[in-house]
């Protein structure tokens, strides 16, 4: 899956949790959680969408892998190989 | 060797009494003839033999009442050995306690799901006084107006009904709906992802006001703090949710969710209300939990009975709560039922809150961001993820030893998170 | 067997085979419900039972006088018809049990024996039930100008019905081929004769409708066989119905047991003095067509047969229960 | 539409009768069969006619024994036939309810699928024409109760030429439930006129405020009361059942969704009858859809009284159809 394709899908997931959000001028290394007013539930919606749309499970150990956009990005390419 | 049994002559035979048999031990008998009389519902009936062979052992006796199915003669038939006839013996005893015992396993049955239900007594017992204690005058709602008024987040209570008794209608709902939201008929094409709009957002905001008002006015608070160790809830947690898949996984604002409705039923003094200058203890533990609206404001609907639900149970409820808030399908009762409220600041980054009691509530249970911190234990340093717990009481209804004790208890239910 | 001796003559062979398979139906029959009384003793067989002893002789005798083509509606008591018309042992004893390879699939239980292929209706269990459908499959046949007669069982008890009245006279009104039976054992459940009829003499009553109608000894194969035969060709003759009045007993209980308290046992006695066939066994020894090997062997055939039928419905499926609702309503449009 | 050309102006009788011809025209097994059907000509004249061209052996005249002649109906579709047997009024079906019930009812399934009985039953029914308790009553539903048969009440002239074809096809026991008070109505029939089907309820007439279902001569009162509570601005969708058993619900479920408020016409009886059946499925399938309880127009609880004033208020009418939506509408509207 193509990097443009799986940020697509996190945008489409960040959408419905936080619908004020404009992600056009989201910062590709600034934390996720902060920029966005995410908490603890909205991130586990996350996960939750990422592991619906993706199929991939993420463990709680790799969260601190995908505080960022880019981190997100690259972790999930990886995963998707 | 054959065991003759107390036949079915009918599907309306359930038993029969042994009236008189025909045939003694050492009797040949033949296939068809009549080996016994045995009174039924109907009258006298002759019952026949099915073998042929010799009558081994009567296991009744005239006047004896059994069920159908149960052995009542041993018949050697021709080439049987002895040791059969001990082997057959045996069993029959065992017919006969069966006979003695009980009527039948359905008994048994019978008897267990009466234990069951008598069980559930109790429970069902409370649910019942606790819907009376509610009191609440039911409101007549058509079906569909109640169907309607849920997809709306719509509080029947502020409808007026325009039916029969009163009784509201789909249309009521649809006028009240209009009529309460101005903005939502004004974009209607905007996705409906909440309750936004600047009435909204204004009525809330007084609302707030009106409570964090009185709360300030009327209730004379006091604080207590406490630092909590959840390194073990912690390690707990991390190892529950490394068997789970993502969608199952429990955050750890329900341990301390569930530590705080265990640790109030020890301490129901905290969970109540002040009402008519009089403190007015309650037996079931709803709490309110804040949810912070990201448009600004705040909502703390009710988890119903967070004692006794488990954590998987809590987090879904948590989940839910937290959508319906967020897109404003909340139910009326959700809004009112909390007997005691939890704050989590943790998410925002702050390390202890003290917050205000929502009236007519007499306690409000904060808790900061867990946070790595120096700790002492047994003389030795280590560093241990920790969270703030603070109390704030209505001095009116309790007093700093109440807290106290309530904030031993959370901080007891913590060390044995896998016991939540 | 007769090796050595004059050879027999054909019609002699004929007759003695006749006979034989005649004697193999009635004590095919006993044999049959004296299992199934056994079977019913321990649970395998549930609801009503009503059985036949006794009255083996109207079942077999008639049955000699139908082809394949004509059809057969029974009453409750019907084990004994089945039989005699040819529906297999295996697929009546299934059927007694509920299972799905039982002639009725199950459904019937041992009052609704149905079969297509020997144009078997029924197994009808409500007295009186049977003879219009009768009138209606006569009527059927005589409009399609197809050359085959209905058999239509009843017991004496019907002859209270209405429609026992409304298909006489129907059936005598439009001349259809309906071969009634009337199987007057003399009680209708519990109730004699004389105590249900101001007229006891159901021959008579024939008369009424302008049916020919005859009286046999139902204890007696071979009586009942030639008036059977005599009946039938007059129905096959066009000239409307018939009525043949089997006169028997049952040794047995109304449904698988009562207290027998509206008969006397002396009574009983007296008529299972004159069981059909322990008569049709002496008769053919006499007449030197059965010896005892042959009747050993006989028995030992029929033992055979019911053991089959018993370990065939064991053996059989239980109809799964999403099939309930089933054949309530065609699965299939007729054309 | 009404053209001349594509159009013949006929009562329900006739419709019926033409029903009749065409099946035995078509099908040398079908025959009719009843009390007084042929040198009578029917006692509704339904079959007036029919005996000269179908001679004695097919119109066939039996003597006043409906078990018998129902049974010999069952016979004969047993042996090959497809008769269709009348039964005068349904006050005179219950002398024949053993055959309908324990026989008709019941082959197909005890003889494990072997046997299934292709008959047709047709009879009179309702009230209306001062024939008093024994003569006219409406137990269609009653029959409604059972399965393994099934039950039609055409209403229109469409139904009367069209259900009895396809209830002829039909495997199993149709009966046919035709209200005496409709035999004289007349209308337009396409001259072409052949089978329908018998499975659907049909909407006659569309509307959003409130759905009536019914059948029968019922059908007729709740369309005039429908087209005068439109003056009001209330709109009545009707429903026509045509078969009661198998009841087709979803067409009343899917209108109630739209309405959100039934009320069920129904000549029989309320006790027990059609209508509560009608009214549990809608609390089964559209409780949520509700907005106002369910209401029912039946017949009074009464044997059919003798007098014209009392025969008519024991009847649902139009006035009790107007005046009970009314109230359903405005007083949660």
């Amino acid at each position: 899956m193509r990097e443009e394709e799986i940020r697509d899908i996190i945008f489409d997931i960040l959408l419905e949790i936080a619908p004020e959000a404009d992600l056009k001028t989201l910062p590709h290394h600034g934390d996720l959680r902060k920029t966005l007013d995410i908490d603890s539930f909205d991130f586990l919606n996350l996960m939750i969408g990422l592991n619906e749309r993706l199929g991939v499970d993420i463990p709680e150990s790799d969260y601190e892998k995908l505080n960022t956009l880019s981190n997100m990005l690259t972790y999930l390419s990886a995963r998707l190989g | 060797m054959v065991e003759f049994r107390m036949p079915s002559l009918g599907t309306d035979m359930k038993k029969g009494t042994l009236v008189e048999w025909k045939v003694k031990p050492g009797d040949h008998v033949k296939r068809g003839d009549i080996i016994a009389e045995v009174e039924t519902e109907k009258g006298v009936i002759e019952i026949e033999v099915f073998v042929d062979g010799i009558i081994e052992k009567l296991l009744i006796q005239p006047g004896d009442e059994v069920l159908v199915g149960t052995p009542i003669a041993l018949i050697r038939t021709e080439g049987q050995q002895e040791t059969e006839i001990k082997a057959a013996a045996a069993e029959q005893d065992e017919g006969a306690q069966v006979k003695e015992g009980t009527e039948s396993p359905l008994q048994y049955k019978a008897c267990s799901i009466a234990a069951h239900r008598a069980k559930e007594q109790p429970e069902q017992t409370r649910e019942k006084l606790r819907a009376e204690a509610g009191g609440e005058k039911r409101i007549k709602v058509s079906p569909a107006a109640r169907k309607r008024a849920e997809e709306l987040g719509l509080d029947l209570t502020t409808v007026r009904g325009t039916g029969p008794d009163g009784a509201i209608s789909l249309a009521d709902v649809e006028k009240a709906a209009i009529a309460g939201k101005p903005a939502e008929r004004k974009a209607a094409w905007q996705i409906p992802t909440g309750p936004e709009g600047a009435d909204f957002q204004l009525g809330m905001r007084r609302a707030i006001a009106a409570a964090m008002g009185r709360s300030n006015r009327e209730i004379p608070h006091y604080y207590l703090e406490t630092r909590i160790d959840l390194s073990r809830a912690v390690r707990w947690l991390t190892e529950e949710n490394k068997k789970r898949s993502v969608k199952d996984r429990i955050l750890p604002v329900v341990l301390l969710l569930k530590a705080t409705a265990l640790a109030l039923t020890e301490v129901p003094a905290l969970n109540g209300y002040w009402i008519e200058d009089r403190h007015q203890p309650v037996e079931a533990i709803h709490v309110g939990f804040a949810i912070a609206l990201r448009q600004g404001g705040l909502i703390a609907p009710a988890i119903h009975h967070a004692d006794l639900k488990s954590l998987d149970e809590l987090m879904v409820d948590m989940k839910d709560l937290i959508t319906r808030t967020r897109s404003g399908g909340l139910r009326s009762s959700e809004m009112t039922d909390a007997t005691v409220t939890l704050t989590n600041l943790g998410d925002l980054g702050v390390e202890s809150a003290f917050g205000l009691i929502y009236p007519p509530q007499v306690a409000l249970v904060s808790f900061g961001r867990i946070t790595d911190q120096p700790w002492v234990e047994n003389g030795m340093i280590g560093i241990r993820p920790v969270v703030s717990a603070t109390l704030a009481g209505d001095h009116r209804a309790t007093d700093g030893r109440t807290g106290s004790q309530f904030l031993n208890a959370l901080h007891r239910y913590l060390q044995e998170a896998e016991r939540l | 067997m007769n090796a050595g001796q004059t050879p027999e003559p054909i019609h002699m062979a004929r007759e003695r085979d006749h006979n034989h398979h005649m004697l193999y139906q009635m004590l095919l029959i006993r044999r049959f419900e004296g299992k199934c009384a056994e079977l019913y003793s321990s649970m395998k067989i549930r609801g009503f039972m009503h059985l036949y002893d006794g009255e083996e002789a109207v079942a077999v005798g008639v049955m000699q006088s139908l082809t394949a083509d004509d059809a057969v509606v029974a009453t409750y008591r019907e084990h004994g018809h089945a039989l005699a018309r040819g529906i297999s042992a295996c697929s009546i004893m299934a059927e007694m049990y509920g299972k799905r390879e039982g002639c009725s699939r199950g459904r019937g239980g041992s009052m609704h024996l149905f079969d297509d292929k020997t144009r078997f209706f029924g197994g009808n269990a409500i007295v009186g039930g049977g003879l219009p459908i009768a009138v209606g499959l006569a009527l059927a046949d005589k409009v399609q100008k197809r050359p085959r007669l209905t058999c239509c069982f009843f017991g004496e008890g019907a002859v209270a019905e209405g429609e026992f009245h409304e298909s006489m006279n129907l059936a005598a009104l439009w001349q259809l081929p309906v071969l009634f039976v009337c199987e007057n054992n003399l009680y209708a459940m519990g109730t004699a004769l004389a105590l249900s009829e101001s007229v006891t003499d159901i021959t008579a009553k024939a008369a009424g409708y302008n049916i020919e109608a005859e009286a046999v000894d139902g204890m007696d194969l071979s009586a009942v066989e030639k008036a059977a035969n005599k009946a039938a060709s007059r129905v096959r003759s066009g000239k409307g119905p018939v009525m043949l009045e089997c006169r028997t007993y049952r040794f047995r209980a109304h449904s698988m047991f009562d207290p027998e308290l509206y008969r006397a046992k002396s009574e009983v006695e007296a008529w299972k003095g004159r069981c059909p066939i322990a008569s049709f066994i002496r008769l053919l020894k006499e007449k030197g067509m059965l010896t005892d090997t042959e009747l050993h062997e006989m028995e030992e055939r029929i033992a055979i047969e019911i053991d089959d039928a018993v370990a065939f419905a064991e053996a059989g499926m239980w109809e799964p229960v999403e099939e309930l609702t089933r054949f309530v309503y065609s699965d299939r449009r007729t054309e | 539409m009404n053209s001349i050309k594509n159009t013949v102006k006929m009562t329900y009788r006739e419709a019926v009768r033409e029903a009749i011809r065409e099946a035995m025209r078509k099908d040398e097994r079908v025959f009719l069969m009843g009390e007084d059907v042929g040198r009578y000509g029917g006692c509704f004249a339904v079959s007036k006619g029919l005996l000269e061209e179908f001679g004695p052996e097919r119109i066939r005249d039996t003597p006043l024994s409906e078990s018998a002649f129902v049974g010999a109906g069952i016979g004969a579709a047993l042996g090959g036939m497809r008769p269709i047997v009348e039964i005068m009024t349904v006050n005179f079906s219950l002398l024949a309810a053993d055959q309908i019930l324990n026989n008709a009812a019941t082959y197909l399934h005890m003889s494990g699928g072997l046997f299934n009985v292709p008959i047709v039953i047709r009879m009179s029914t309702g009230g209306g024409k001062q024939l008093a308790a024994q003569h006219s009553h409406s137990l269609e539903g009653w029959y409604a109760h059972i399965p393994g048969i099934k039950v039609l009440t055409p209403a229109t002239l469409e139904d009367a030429r069209g259900m009895l074809w396809t209830a002829l096809e039909d495997p199993d026991p149709v009966l046919i439930f035709e209200n005496n008070t409709l035999y004289n109505m007349e209308g337009e029939l396409p001259v072409d006129a052949g089978a329908l089907d018998i499975d659907h309820a049909l909407i006659r007439r569309t509307g959003t405020h409130v759905t009536l279902i019914t059948y029968g001569a019922s059908l007729f009162k709740s369309l005039e009361a429908a087209e005068q509570l439109s003056k009001e601005e209330i709109q009545a969708e009707v429903i026509d059942l045509r078969t009661l058993r198998p009841l087709d619900h979803d067409t009343f479920l899917k209108s109630i969704s739209k309405t959100h408020r039934a009320v069920i016409v129904d000549e029989g009886w309320r006790s027990g009858g059609i209508s509560a059946e009608i009214s549990a499925r809608i609390m089964e399938g559209a409780f949520y859809d509700l907005d106002a309880p369910v209401e029912r127009i039946c017949g009074a609880e009464v044997p059919m009284p003798y007098p014209r004033h009392l025969e008519e208020k024991a009847l649902p009418q139009v006035e009790t159809i107007i005046s009970t939506v009314r109230r359903m509408v405005k007083s949660n509207g």
